[in-house]
């Protein structure tokens, strides 16, 4: 069922300790931050977090590291010039780490969403990252078997939702929302504007309302960046 | 409902309409699930889902309403309600088998016990196969509804204790509207919900296999929810 | 490359016998009429051709079935009220049919697409469909393995093409046309028109133009039902 | 371009841009690669992707441009060109994976004479992995050419035999773009297209493996090409 949130704080309640949770976002374009931190209030721990990064400088999903709530990080790229948060955690032991291709990480996601049991990708194969995973030759080609990443919760951010919580996103912001929302049981989306129905273009939905859960407007002027939330 | 007689198809359709909570998001099959529409209350905020790639589908169009480019899984002009969408197949069949839709209605040759479903072959050496959406709803849909009459026209059973016909899916079914009674099916068990111009005892001795009476515990569910 | 055509048949020149052709539509929503007519003309033999139906009427694929082209079907749905020409070729041996539940069939030209090798899908599972393939419980459930299928061409129908080959499609009609033009080496769209780079706001674009490789305008009084081509 | 001396990293990446076919669908891996854009030709209808989701990628945003919502893969601000489009993750790796692109461009720890490719991970036990869309172009590209210099700071050639370093991606690589020469790579055997500033003979003793010269051909391909 779908519903509308005052807060963030709102529409993120619920989510428990040991939950997996999908983060939108690639590096901070499309990082739903308010949820983020919104979840950071609520305190559930031993999360399990699947994001392409693993945090940026000091807010957001690496405030939620700091905090000391993350069990394991699900990721294609942690290491960057300022993910200190999770560079420090993880060479202290006290994170975990599964190291994905990005496509793989894309495709795990999807596959979630469209109840694809597992498939085999090409990526990978022959590397250290399919060490212990089942491998077939395929026409020739070798591939790997992967399995699909379902989330208990994701929190993504849209541009916009309409009352039937359709959505449509900006630029490169889009990225792993359309399928994060697909692989969670329960998807929160923060959108800048919801409109009424009927104001987005049917051709144009990206994600339709049959993937959205919660929805919560949070004006645009606090997504700035820098914002420091 | 008057129980003192069979249903009619569209009493049928009427049943299954009611036991769609509101807001769900629904697929119906071709031919008679197709009528259930037809029931769903105004203000439900169900939703239609067609799986040649649309959601927020709209009655049948008519007339100027008619678009070539737009039609549902039978083919059948329709029309597009506010907050609709449109998507490729493989998103649609995605959405299916990912177990985003709430409950799909279909027909049937035969369901089983165990909620195995026979919709799309009779068998026939001669037949043309065609399966369609069929697998992919009995298999992703999170309830599936069937819609049928008791007895085929020779007058066997169709709700059996195993399919003869090919199956469209395993352990699927889990509610069965006929013209006589309505079937909940859960781990091999049928249990009668209601019945119609027969009783559990009849519907026992036509089907042959042990039956639960629920009916007393449904009318009373019927009636507190009222 | 991306080339743009004058007409349907030089628009599908260089298909040979043997080719497999994926086609787009879903009854005749999205059915590429003159570009199947212009196949028809062409006169390859020997042809497996993917589509969800058979064929309707007379006119279309059911046409290019009764010209006696077409070796194999890969389809969901071939039997229809008016699908006689495929009834006919059928019930006298004189056409393969490959039967694939819709949904496999969209997921496996996606796969192709997509450079999956295969994947476990669980529509089919215990059933005749099912038999003879690879099957695999995960998680408790039950899935079958399917392949790809990839196609030496795909023709479909669009609504409208830029110049740079990206595509946007019209209510239902979309159909099959996204997953097609990513699955073929070389895809054929008839388009009822043309229109000029930027045109096309990139955030509603379905089929980006990499996908796309022959663009013929059609223009669309003579798409119209019933035009008996 | 003057072969008398090595190259520049600007005269490095206006080699690999002179080798893209126009109308091409190109990724330029993050670092070095990037640089590739700024040599291609006016008109050439090459069209960049970023991983991240976009087709028709423009230069590097500036001043007012700068939008944090149009990043490129290394998360810079960057611009949209008329005809761009823009897709979800699983699409983007999808087009990646399914072949296509027709080129892309990455750096290297190393490049083996197999065309296996190691640029993900030193292998050093404290350094922490990361690997992002590396492994997919790697294996998607319908050719991935290697831009590095051909030593590393402490002077081992990083073109060998069989590469150290955890792979990217296996036999993927087809041409390697250094300093002091091109190769192109097939079927485990190493030809130098073109040297700067030393001959075939010192790169043979430098790298320790066999290479064919193909210099005399390449600059003949490269006359009657103009």
């Amino acid at each position: 069922m779908l519903s509308f949130h005052e807060s963030a704080d709102a529409a993120v309640e619920g989510i428990s300790d040991g939950a997996t949770i999908l983060i939108g976002g690639f590096g901070t374009a499309g990082q739903p931050i308010e949820l983020i931190d919104a979840l950071r209030r609520n305190g559930a721990k031993d999360l399990t977090i699947v994001n392409n990064n693993a945090g940026n400088g000091d807010t957001g999903l690496a405030a939620l590291l700091g905090a000391g709530q993350v069990r394991k990080m699900i990721c294609s790229f942690p290491r960057q010039s300022d993910s200190h948060v999770f560079d420090a955690l993880y060479r202290a032991g006290k994170i975990e780490l599964e190291l994905v291709p990005q496509g793989n990480l894309a495709e795990r996601i999807r596959a979630a969403g469209a109840g694809i049991g597992g498939f085999f990708t090409p990526t990978g194969y022959g590397t250290p990252l399919a060490e212990g995973k089942e491998t077939r030759e395929i026409d020739g080609r070798g591939y790997v078997f992967e399995r699909p990443i379902h989330g208990d919760f994701a929190l993504i951010k849209a541009l916009k939702a309409d009352r039937m919580g359709n959505l449509v996103y900006r630029k490169t912001a889009r990225n792993f929302g359309p399928i994060m929302a697909a692989a969670a049981a329960t998807s929160v989306v923060q959108v800048a504007d919801v409109v009424p129905t009927g104001a987005i273009d049917p051709e144009s939905v990206v994600t339709p309302g049959i993937f959205v859960n919660r929805v919560v407007a949070i004006s645009p002027t606090s997504m700035l960046p820098g914002d420091g939330q | 409902m008057d129980t003192s007689r069979k249903l009619t198809r569209d009493e049928m359709a009427r049943l299954v309409a009611a036991d769609i909570a509101p807001g769900s998001f629904v697929n119906l099959g071709i031919g008679q699930p197709t009528t259930v529409a037809n029931y769903l209350p105004e203000g439900s905020g169900i939703v239609l889902h067609t799986e040649n790639g649309m959601l927020g589908m709209g009655p049948e169009a008519h007339g100027d309403e008619v678009d070539p480019d737009l039609i549902n899984a039978g083919k059948v002009p329709v029309t597009e309600l506010p907050g609709a969408s449109y998507f490729h197949h493989a998103d649609s069949f995605g959405m299916m088998r990912g177990g985003h839709l709430d409950v799909c209605v279909l027909g049937a040759f035969q369901v089983s016990v165990d909620g195995d479903l026979a919709n799309w072959h009779t068998g026939a050496p001669d037949a043309i196969p065609a399966v369609g959406g069929a697998m992919d709803l009995a298999t992703g849909a999170k309830a599936v509804f069937v819609m049928m009459n008791l007895q085929d026209r020779a007058g066997n059973a169709k709700l059996v204790r195993s399919c003869t016909y090919p199956l469209t899916g395993v352990r699927c079914v889990s509610r069965v509207y006929t013209e006589y009674a309505v079937f909940s099916l859960a781990g091999g068990t049928v249990t009668v919900e209601q019945t119609f111009g027969m009783e559990v005892a009849d519907l026992q001795d036509l089907l042959g296999f042990d039956l639960i009476d629920g009916t007393a515990h449904s009318s009373a569910v019927a009636a507190s929810s009222v």
